[in-house]
């Protein structure tokens, strides 16, 4: 079936090939900024935000050739990505490549990227103004950005891990970046040593991956084992054993659970939020913490072997991601800080992604990826408008806030546009993620996780219903009121309060919110909220399964087809011939490279930017995953799809409309209504007789709500979590580093100082010690030095004599 | 070997040359500070341009084979002659002794530390250069090993004359371990020379002869070589001269202590003990592994217990070089190469670490971790190269930091035709939390120090102002090279990995690559 | 011959010569005590010689004579001086310096 | 029977009068000193430094003639008494070290005002048998050279009249002295017996290798009649009381010369004298060889004063240069233990007589012999201090200074034996030489990183006669380190080893 093949040619282009400079053109800026930045009369945020355009307008270009070139390929077939590698270095014999691997998940993760951190860096222009360190806070930003897009164009793990690493230093920076707080700077190490610790996991894993899989991919493909191709095929080509792809494929997911904050390393990123909300917003909602999952969904072949995805057990992944959304999302029941809510529901988000990665839901979950950036950026984008205009810094809901729709219009509507999103309300983008998320994975089998999704669902719509019903609803209180706080309580929640951001030179516009009361935004940080809003409502659309095919573009465009093709059809892919002269010109690349790029495709096209790709006609399943491809390789794993039903996606929608009522209802009670009205009920229960019970009944399911579910909710249970959460888990996390203390004040104390160091000096001692012990041989009387003298004589002679009879 | 470069007067004149130096300014009255000092300067400048020379001459092309070699009698009676020479493994090494010399001297331009007497400081700093410098190219066993001891008195005064408090005990200390050590050395070497025959010094000779002694006498011979050896580097448990010796040393002696004197030990293993006895040297693979490992944790651990700054800087330094010798005990040529990678890197990191120490010192008069804070609020840009720095340090990918400790992790995953897979494999998971433990300790320390409000004790108009101000003009100076490095060879660590493999992959013979 | 009760006598001598040595505290005694090993030892060279028939013995002892001679002058100079130092030659008393 | 031996005809010995020469130019100096004092007025007795330091340098002449024109070992007395490289070596070594002393002495002696044409006599005279010494290849030579070179010594140790002191050293070094070469004597009176004869090589053919308790008991007397010469442990109970008691220029002499001296008798003894019965040596040496190191060392850890400190530091230095004695009979190693020993002998006379002219430097100014008194002496002395740091980073065996080839070579020798025991040596002696380092160690500390102790940083006067020692030495000790080759070139004495026959 291999053998007729047809050639085809695949349509590129320079954007596509040359996508590697999206994340160029922001390290370059970072450089600027830090050189130049403070010369600059806008203080080096014009690079950034330079930069940043840049990047996206690089970055739709490459999404816009990548989907002329699909549109190009014949139906079903498998679009080859558009690889380049250039040695960066060699290591007996063993290169470690630099270059791009563009496709479509590329490209839609790179536009993402590029897009969130525009606008987040616009609103920043704003939302920093006069701060302190402006020039710092832009080039960590956009250095940031940088290590994130070359994560997404990473073409192997070394240059993958290169990025990943660099977002965690950006990451240390930004949410220390009011660092004159202990609280600050602490919870920059704590983030940063938190990922480091999963980062074991990507350096093992990389190293075990690369050993089992190098020779395969040298020979087959003409690659290191560093290349995601590469890992990609291997995974898929059998030759793996079975102990090497799980235990690479486990380590490289714990390396996940740290970044994206899965269950139970999830406790960095709600501290996280000390940074600035910009940075919580890009960092911490929309991108980084998004890098475990693209891992996971980069190296999908990889987990999909290794964790045995679609073995019908459940495996690592959907059991972790199933745990994070509960556990998260009870947790966003007890906050009163709303950027903490937003970080919660965030790691409950990254829930459903792991799951659904777990689960076989591969395009879902990237499609929340996509659609989750928007809404969530989104969010926080307006708490921090909240905090910045109307509750003088604080993001304290029930202390400084409430009743804020009448003053911030533009805000409130996003807010509500993407907490509809989020909760997945047809026909807000989050339904078409999400609800596919949950859908698949039932369809795949893992009903139990089908159901802790939709119980996640209903904890989201409750808890965002009540952030949103403690911020906008209700009366003013505290700041948001005109209050103004004592400077000492203006310090004593000081770990989550922005008065920092202004300086202490810019005290007076400080005041001047607080004169004003509460206000809109000015359209730097309007401006990108809406667009984000409108995204948060229409990118669903762009995966709108009950629309029918023609509307199921996320999934042509972006998941690749499985299929067997040809190895030199992958392994040519060097970026056309011209690419491929650039490779063999590295004086250090590996030969096999140009062996196949040469010797082995005799047919090479000519003309640059064009690659070959083998389909078979009339293959209707794909043996990828399933068994081993006898000839050729996969380059994905076959998925299934589950077909939408209006009444599943009825039954989700129904679960949050649920959710939203009964926490609406909750609110109400507790927050408008407050204690007096049952107050009054429970007389009312000891006076009257039995018939008003019905009346009443309405006040028993008051009382019940209030005192039994919402209380078992969210005292008993989440409170629990919460305190495992913090005492537990967050003790782990700090522990360790006291702990380590510990241990290491012991041995230092008692092993170093004492035995090693000991045992040196104390031959010193002894060596003293005998001196003085010897010194009354030297007692200086002659006749004693003469005895000494003949005695020692004759005890020699002695035994001279003896010996020698 | 035979000749290649006809250059070989390149390597004596750059070794000697200080000498040349310290004996002008032996007659230089003690008076003319800025003379001497000028004089001393130009001297490892001058040095420094030979060095240079050198490497424009050296054929790349050709890392893996002895270049300018020279070879006179010396001491035709025990068979030891003047015999040197320089390859891939060596280049670096030798450069960088160099180049630390250069800057350290310029940072010593107005760092002279009490008491004073710019003269014998600079001297002894010159004679450190020849002895370091020596014994990187030397290709005679017993040439070695008086270049190896040539670098001890110097450090021994630098430390104990210009020192801390503690001076003397940690000098003394520093001697005693590296002299104990060289003497084991020595009767190794004797007794190699004389299992092979009693023919010759010469390392390429012995590294022919070596493989024909028996596995035990090998491993014997191995033994005395690892003592002195791992007390240079210094390996758990041989290590505890080293935070003494660092927290007491000057800043200029810490720096050439932690950039290059460390790396005269593992340039043995390399070098020396695992050529010339590769038997041995598979047999002593695991264990030189597991020291290794223990030293990664223990020194990372021994960090975090530290209050002193520079103490803690100097146990990372344990941790480090338990990351080279990891590399260095897999036996495989990638593994060397990560190590050899590692030693530079490390060379230019922590030497860079020890100056901003020694700066810190010198604004703050303390280095107790707990007084300093908020430096980033008083001298930013101190507090940003201290960043940089432990970020560097911590293994961050894109500096130097990161080429050593990844590949020498990578390695241990896959050691050598014979050695143990398992345990490796275990070494390479130990090493790998260890990284976690060195961002651990490292931001600890960054976040402590330069984070945070400034100490009232240190805030401006408590006395101390005067002394604090950022970084000038001597420090720039001598700071910038390093900085650079630091960037260029881990964005392109090409640079020096394309002179090390070859080399390595002859070194590594005997292990069929 | 009868060499044996020679060489007897000789080691007798040592013996004694050595216990004086030892055992005395005045440096006079001390010396007649070395000179009565060096006249054992000539005891034995004259027994030898007389045995082995051969002359080198006897020029050897004559040798012993002359030099005990000599030495025995130093070594009374000695302690006539240190009878002037301290009024006493008793060698107890030498122990200023020791350890 | 006498009567035969009377009979027998008388023929006179052929005399080689230039091998003899060095010797008779060493006569001759001393007659002319003995004249020269009888009718010189006190005032211009200063003439005789000059005249015993030409003696020395002039008996040195024909050495070197000697040596250049090497016309092989010249015999006399029917090979009794030999000139060959090796005792060509020693004698040129005794006559340096020698005018080294008088330059250290010169000074000292004048200003003391202690009967210089005599100090000077004895003094040639005690070189005079240790030249003698280096040739003597009979008993009874041996025996005669060796009390022609400790009688004068003991006068000299006892040189200062009125300082009890010295008097206390000089007796304990002369009672001691005796007594052991009277135990050395029992013990060649037994040799005699055993082989009737007093020429070594005989006496080497007549013992073989096979070992009666009677022969070894010989054989184990005559070592210990040297083991005192060069104060090994523990027949050094005499040496840290003599230095210390006798004057410095004594000290430096007796602990370089007199104990070089002892070393060349022992070897020849052993080598030409013993070689088939190192069974019995080769264990003495051992035992004596570890002793005397460690004690040497663990003693001079303890001492406060410089001198007595010297003292135990060469008791040590003793040790090593014995080390390769104790592997001396294994196959082949003779000839590399021999080398090791001369080497070890010249650097160690260099580097010594170094540090005892600093010392007197430093004494003259500090008027004080306590270790302490160094203190700050770098900050104000800093030639001296860099000089004293050179000796003693020779001393510790460190390069680039002689003293590491000479351990270098010690072990060398001791490797090349390859014996368990050898490598047991050789790992008690690195040890050691660690050791070593503590209290070399504490001068180099009390020189450079200890403040001056009573302030006084006037700068120090160096005589010239003592500026010329200590360039000298300084410069020996530098050469030896950086080009051991010349050495190494004269310790290539195979002629002594030839007796091993193996």
């Amino acid at each position: 079936m291999f053998a007729e093949a047809t050639e085809v040619a695949l349509k590129s282009g320079w954007f596509l090939e040359h996508a590697w400079v999206v994340p160029v053109i922001p390290a370059l800026s970072f450089f600027l900024i830090i050189f130049f930045g403070k010369r600059m009369p806008k203080k080096g945020s014009e690079f950034g935000v330079a930069s940043m355009l840049g990047s996206l307008v690089f970055a739709g270009g490459a999404a816009y050739q990548w989907i002329q070139r699909v549109n190009g390929a014949p139906e079903g077939a498998f679009v080859s990505p558009v690889v380049k590698t250039w040695t960066w270095w060699q290591n007996s014999g063993i290169s470690f490549g630099i270059g791009q691997h563009v496709d479509g998940l590329t490209v839609a993760i790179l536009l993402v990227v590029a897009f969130i951190s525009t606008l987040v860096q616009i609103y920043s222009l704003e939302y920093l103004r006069g701060d302190r360190r402006y020039t710092h806070f832009f080039a960590s930003l956009t250095l940031f950005s940088a290590g994130m897009l070359n994560m997404v164009v990473a073409e192997n793990m070394i240059q993958l891990i290169l990025g990943w690493e660099i977002m965690g230093l950006c990451s240390f920076l930004l949410i220390g970046h009011w660092w004159e707080e202990g609280a600050n700077s602490r919870a920059a190490l704590k983030a940063f040593f938190t990922t480091r610790t999963g980062d074991i996991g990507l350096l093992t894993g990389t190293a075990i991956l690369f050993f089992s899989a190098n020779e395969w991919t040298t020979k087959t493909l003409g690659v290191s084992g560093f290349s995601i191709r590469g890992l990609s095929s291997w995974a898929l080509s059998g030759d793996p054993g079975h102990a090497a792809i799980t235990m690479g494929a486990i380590a490289l997911f714990i390396a996940a659970i740290g970044k994206s904050g899965q269950f139970p390393l999830h406790t960095w990123l709600p501290d996280a939020m000390a940074g600035p909300t910009p940075v919580s917003s890009l960092l911490h909602s929309s991108t980084m913490v998004v890098a475990g999952v693209f891992l996971v969904a980069r190296l999908y072949p990889v987990f999909f072997k290794g964790m045995d995805i679609l073995g019908g057990s459940a495996n690592f992944i959907v059991v972790i991601g199933g745990i994070t959304i509960v556990i998260a999302a009870l947790l966003a029941f007890v906050q009163t800080d709303i950027k903490k809510v937003l970080a919660y529901s965030t790691v409950s988000q990254l829930g459903y992604m792991m799951m659904g990665l777990g689960a076989g839901a591969w395009l879902p979950a990237v499609f929340h990826i996509f659609t989750h950036a928007f809404f969530k950026a989104c969010l926080f984008l307006g708490a921090g408008s909240i905090s910045h205009s109307s509750s003088h810094h604080s993001f304290e809901m029930k202390k400084d806030m409430g009743g804020l729709r009448k003053f911030m219009p533009i805000t409130f509507g996003t807010w509500i546009i993407s907490t509809l999103a989020l909760c997945g309300v047809f026909p807000f983008s989050g339904f078409f993620s999400k609800d596919e998320i949950i859908d698949n994975v039932g369809h795949n089998g893992y009903n139990v996780f089908m159901y802790v999704g939709l119980a996640g669902a209903f904890l989201t719509a409750a808890y965002m219903t009540r952030a949103t019903y403690l911020t906008f609803f209700g009366q003013p209180r505290g700041a948001s009121a005109g209050e103004h706080h004592e400077e000492e309580s203006h310090d004593s929640h000081a770990a989550h309060d922005d008065h920092a951001d202004h300086g202490h030179d810019a005290h007076d516009s400080h005041d001047a919110h607080a004169s004003q009361g509460p206000h809109e935004s000015g359209w730097l940080i309007t401006v990108p909220l809406i667009i984000l809003a409108t995204l948060a409502l229409s990118s669903g659309f762009l995966n709108a399964l009950p629309f029918g095919e023609k509307f199921e573009n996320f999934k042509k465009w972006v998941e690749p087809s499985a299929e067997v093709v040809n190895p030199t059809g992958i392994a040519y892919v060097v970026g056309g011939v011209g690419e491929a002269r650039i490779a063999s010109e590295t004086p250090t690349d590996s030969t096999v490279e140009e062996g196949e790029a040469h010797s082995e495709t005799p047919m090479a096209p000519t003309a640059s930017g064009e690659d070959t790709y083998s389909s078979e006609s009339g293959h209707s399943k794909s043996p990828c995953g399933t068994e081993t491809p006898e000839q050729g390789v996969c380059a994905a794993p076959q998925l299934n799809h589950a077909p939408f039903k209006w009444s599943k996606a009825g039954m989700s929608m129904l679960i949050v409309l649920a959710g939203f009522l009964l926490s609406l209802f909750v609110c109400i009670q507790l927050y408008e209504k407050k204690n007096k009205k049952f107050v009054g009920l429970t007389e009312r229960n000891k006076v009257l007789g039995f018939g008003y019970k019905l009346l009443v009944n309405k006040y028993y399911l008051d009382v019940l709500y209030e005192k039994i579910i919402v209380r078992s909710i969210a005292h008993p249970i989440s409170a629990a979590v919460y305190w495992f959460n913090q005492k537990v888990l967050d003790g782990v996390i700090n522990g360790a580093g006291t702990t380590a203390k510990g241990i290491a004040g012991w041995v230092y104390r008692n092993i170093d100082q004492r035995v090693v160091d000991g045992a040196v000096n104390g031959t010193g001692s002894v060596a003293q010690g005998a001196g003085s012990a010897l010194r009354p041989v030297q007692s200086g009387k002659v006749n004693q030095y003469g005895a000494l003298l003949f005695g020692a004589a004759a005890i020699g002679a002695l035994v001279l004599v003896i010996v020698n009879t | 070997m035979e000749v290649i470069s006809n250059h070989n007067w390149a390597l004596t004149v750059g070794t000697f040359l200080p000498l040349v130096g310290v004996l002008i300014m032996l007659f230089i009255p003690k008076a003319e500070e800025a003379l001497i000092k000028s004089v001393a300067i130009a001297t490892a400048i001058a040095t420094l341009a030979v060095g240079i020379y050198t490497m424009v001459q050296f054929d790349f092309g050709n890392a893996g084979a002895m270049q300018f070699v020279a070879q006179h009698d010396w001491i035709s009676v025990i068979k030891s002659s003047y015999y040197i020479g320089i390859d891939g493994i060596s280049l670096p090494l030798y450069l960088l002794s160099m180049v630390i010399t250069v800057l350290v001297m310029i940072y010593s331009w107005d760092h002279v530390p009490s008491p004073g007497n710019p003269k014998a400081f600079f001297i002894l700093m010159l004679i450190l250069q020849t002895g370091m410098a020596g014994t990187f190219i030397a290709r005679d066993l017993i040439l070695f090993f008086v270049f190896f001891e040539l670098v001890l008195l110097p450090m021994y005064f630098m430390i104990g004359v210009w020192g801390g408090e503690n001076r003397q005990y940690a000098s003394l200390k520093f001697f005693l371990y590296t002299m104990f050590g060289s003497a084991l050395m020595l009767v190794a070497f004797l007794a190699l020379f004389f299992k092979t025959g009693a023919e010759s010094f010469s390392i390429p000779f012995l590294i022919e002869q070596g493989m024909n002694i028996s596995r035990t006498t090998q491993i014997w011979i191995f033994a005395g070589m690892f003592v002195g050896f791992a007390v240079k580097v210094p390996m758990f448990p041989f290590h505890t001269w080293l935070p003494d010796a660092h927290t007491q040393a000057p800043t200029q002696g810490s720096v050439i202590l932690a950039a290059v004197l460390l790396k005269l030990g593992t340039y043995g293993f390399v070098r020396i003990a695992i050529p010339v006895l590769p038997e041995a040297a598979k047999a002593w693979a695991p264990y030189i592994g597991g020291l290794a490992v223990i030293g990664i944790i223990y020194g990372s651990l021994g960090c975090l217990a530290q209050t002193d700054m520079k103490r803690l800087i100097a146990f990372s330094s344990v941790a480090h070089m338990g990351f080279v010798m990891l590399g260095i005990s897999t036996l495989t040529s990638f593994g060397m190469n990560a190590a050899m990678f590692g030693m530079v890197a490390h060379g230019l990191i922590t030497g860079m670490l020890f100056f901003v120490a020694g700066s810190v010192k010198e604004r703050y008069h303390t280095l107790e971790i707990k007084r300093i804070s908020g430096m980033l609020l008083q001298m930013p840009k101190l507090g940003w190269i201290l960043g940089f720095c432990a970020m560097a340090s911590l293994g961050l990918p894109g500096l130097a930091g990161f080429w050593g400790e990844f590949p020498a992790i990578l390695s241990a995953y896959q050691p050598a035709p014979g050695l143990s897979v398992n345990v490796f494999r275990t070494y390479m998971v130990i090493a790998a939390i260890g990284t976690v433990f060195a961002a651990g300790y490292l931001l600890w320390l960054f976040q402590r120090i330069a984070f945070g409000e400034p100490a009232a004790e240190f805030a401006a108009g408590h006395g101390h102002d005067e002394d604090i101000h950022d970084v000038n003009k001597f420090e720039w100076i001598a700071w910038t090279p390093l900085l650079i490095a630091i960037v260029v060879f881990g964005v392109y660590p090409q640079l020096m990995f394309k002179v090390l493999d070859p080399a390595v992959g002859v070194t590594l013979k005997a292990f069929g690559g | 011959m009868f060499v044996n009760q020679f060489l007897i006598l000789a080691a007798v001598l040592f013996c004694i010569g050595v216990y004086g040595v030892i055992a005395r505290k005045n440096a006079v005694l001390v010396l007649m005590s070395i000179e009565l090993i060096l006249n054992s030892v000539n005891i034995n060279l004259l027994a030898f010689s007389m045995r082995n028939g051969s002359l080198d013995g006897h020029t050897f002892a004559l040798y012993i004579i002359a030099i005990a001679a000599a030495e025995v002058g130093v070594g009374l100079a000695m302690v006539l001086l240190m009878y002037r130092n301290r009024r006493s030659i008793d060698l107890d008393e030498l122990s200023e310096m020791k350890g | 029977m006498l009567s035969t031996i009377a009979t027998a005809a008388w023929s006179s010995p052929t005399i080689d009068y230039h091998a003899l020469a060095p010797e008779m130019i060493l006569g001759a100096g001393i007659v002319l000193l003995l004249l020269l004092d009888l009718f010189l007025s006190d005032a211009r007795k200063w003439i005789l430094t000059p005249v015993a330091s030409f003696t020395l340098l002039g008996a040195f002449l024909p050495v070197l003639t000697l040596a250049l024109n090497n016309a092989g070992t010249r015999q006399m007395f029917d090979g009794r008494y030999v000139i060959d490289d090796f005792s060509l070596v020693m004698k040129g070594m005794f006559l340096l070290a020698g005018y080294v002393v008088v330059l250290l002495a010169a000074d000292y002696i004048r200003e003391g005002d202690y009967y210089q044409g005599e100090f000077w006599f004895l003094m040639l005279s005690s070189i005079m048998g240790m030249v003698m010494m280096a040739s003597s290849r009979d008993l009874i030579s041996i025996f005669v050279s060796l009390e022609f070179l400790s009688i004068p010594a003991y006068m000299l140790a006892a040189w200062r009249k009125r300082d009890s002191r010295s008097n206390e050293a000089g007796i304990k070094y002369y009672l001691l002295g005796v007594f052991a070469s009277a135990i050395m004597l029992y013990g060649m009176s037994l040799l005699y017996g055993i082989t009737n004869s007093t020429k070594l090589t005989e006496i080497g053919a007549s013992l073989g290798s096979n070992l009666t308790s009677i022969r070894a008991l010989a054989v184990f007397f005559v070592v210990i009649g040297f083991a005192f010469k060069i104060s090994a442990v523990p027949f050094h109970t005499w040496a840290p009381d003599t230095y210390q008691g006798a004057p410095t220029p004594v000290t430096a002499f007796l602990s370089v010369a007199s104990k070089a001296a002892g070393f060349v008798a022992l070897v020849t003894v052993v080598y030409v004298g013993f070689p088939g019965s190192h069974a019995v040596w080769q264990p003495v040496f051992w035992i004596l060889s570890a002793a005397t190191m460690t004690l040497g060392n663990v003693m001079a850890l303890k001492q406060t004063s410089i001198v007595r400190m010297l003292a135990y530091s060469s008791i040590a230095q003793g040790g090593f240069i014995l080390m390769p004695l104790a592997v001396a009979g294994e196959t082949g190693v003779a000839e590399s233990a021999l080398r090791a020993v001369v080497t070890y002998l010249i650097v160690y006379a260099a580097t010594n007589l170094g540090v005892f002219a600093v010392v007197m430097v430093v004494a003259r100014k500090t008027r004080s012999g306590e270790i302490s008194s160094y203190g700050g002496l770098f900050s104000y002395a800093p030639g001296i201090a860099t000089l004293m740091t050179i000796f003693m980073a020779s001393l510790a065996g460190i390069p680039p200074f002689g003293g590491w080839f000479g351990k270098f070579a010690a072990f060398q020798s001791l490797v090349s034996a390859g014996t368990t025991w050898a490598y047991v040596l050789a790992i008690i002696g690195g040890v050691n030489s660690v050791v070593a380092f503590g209290y070399y160690g504490s001068i180099l500390r009390e020189m450079w990183m200890r403040p001056v102790p009573d302030g006084d940083t006037s700068p120090v006067s160096v005589k010239s006669s003592l500026a010329v020692a200590l360039g000298i030495t300084g410069l020996a000790t530098l050469l030896l380190g950086v080009l051991p080759g010349i050495v190494i070139h004269f310790g290539d004495i195979a002629g002594l080893a030839g007796a091993f026959g193996r």
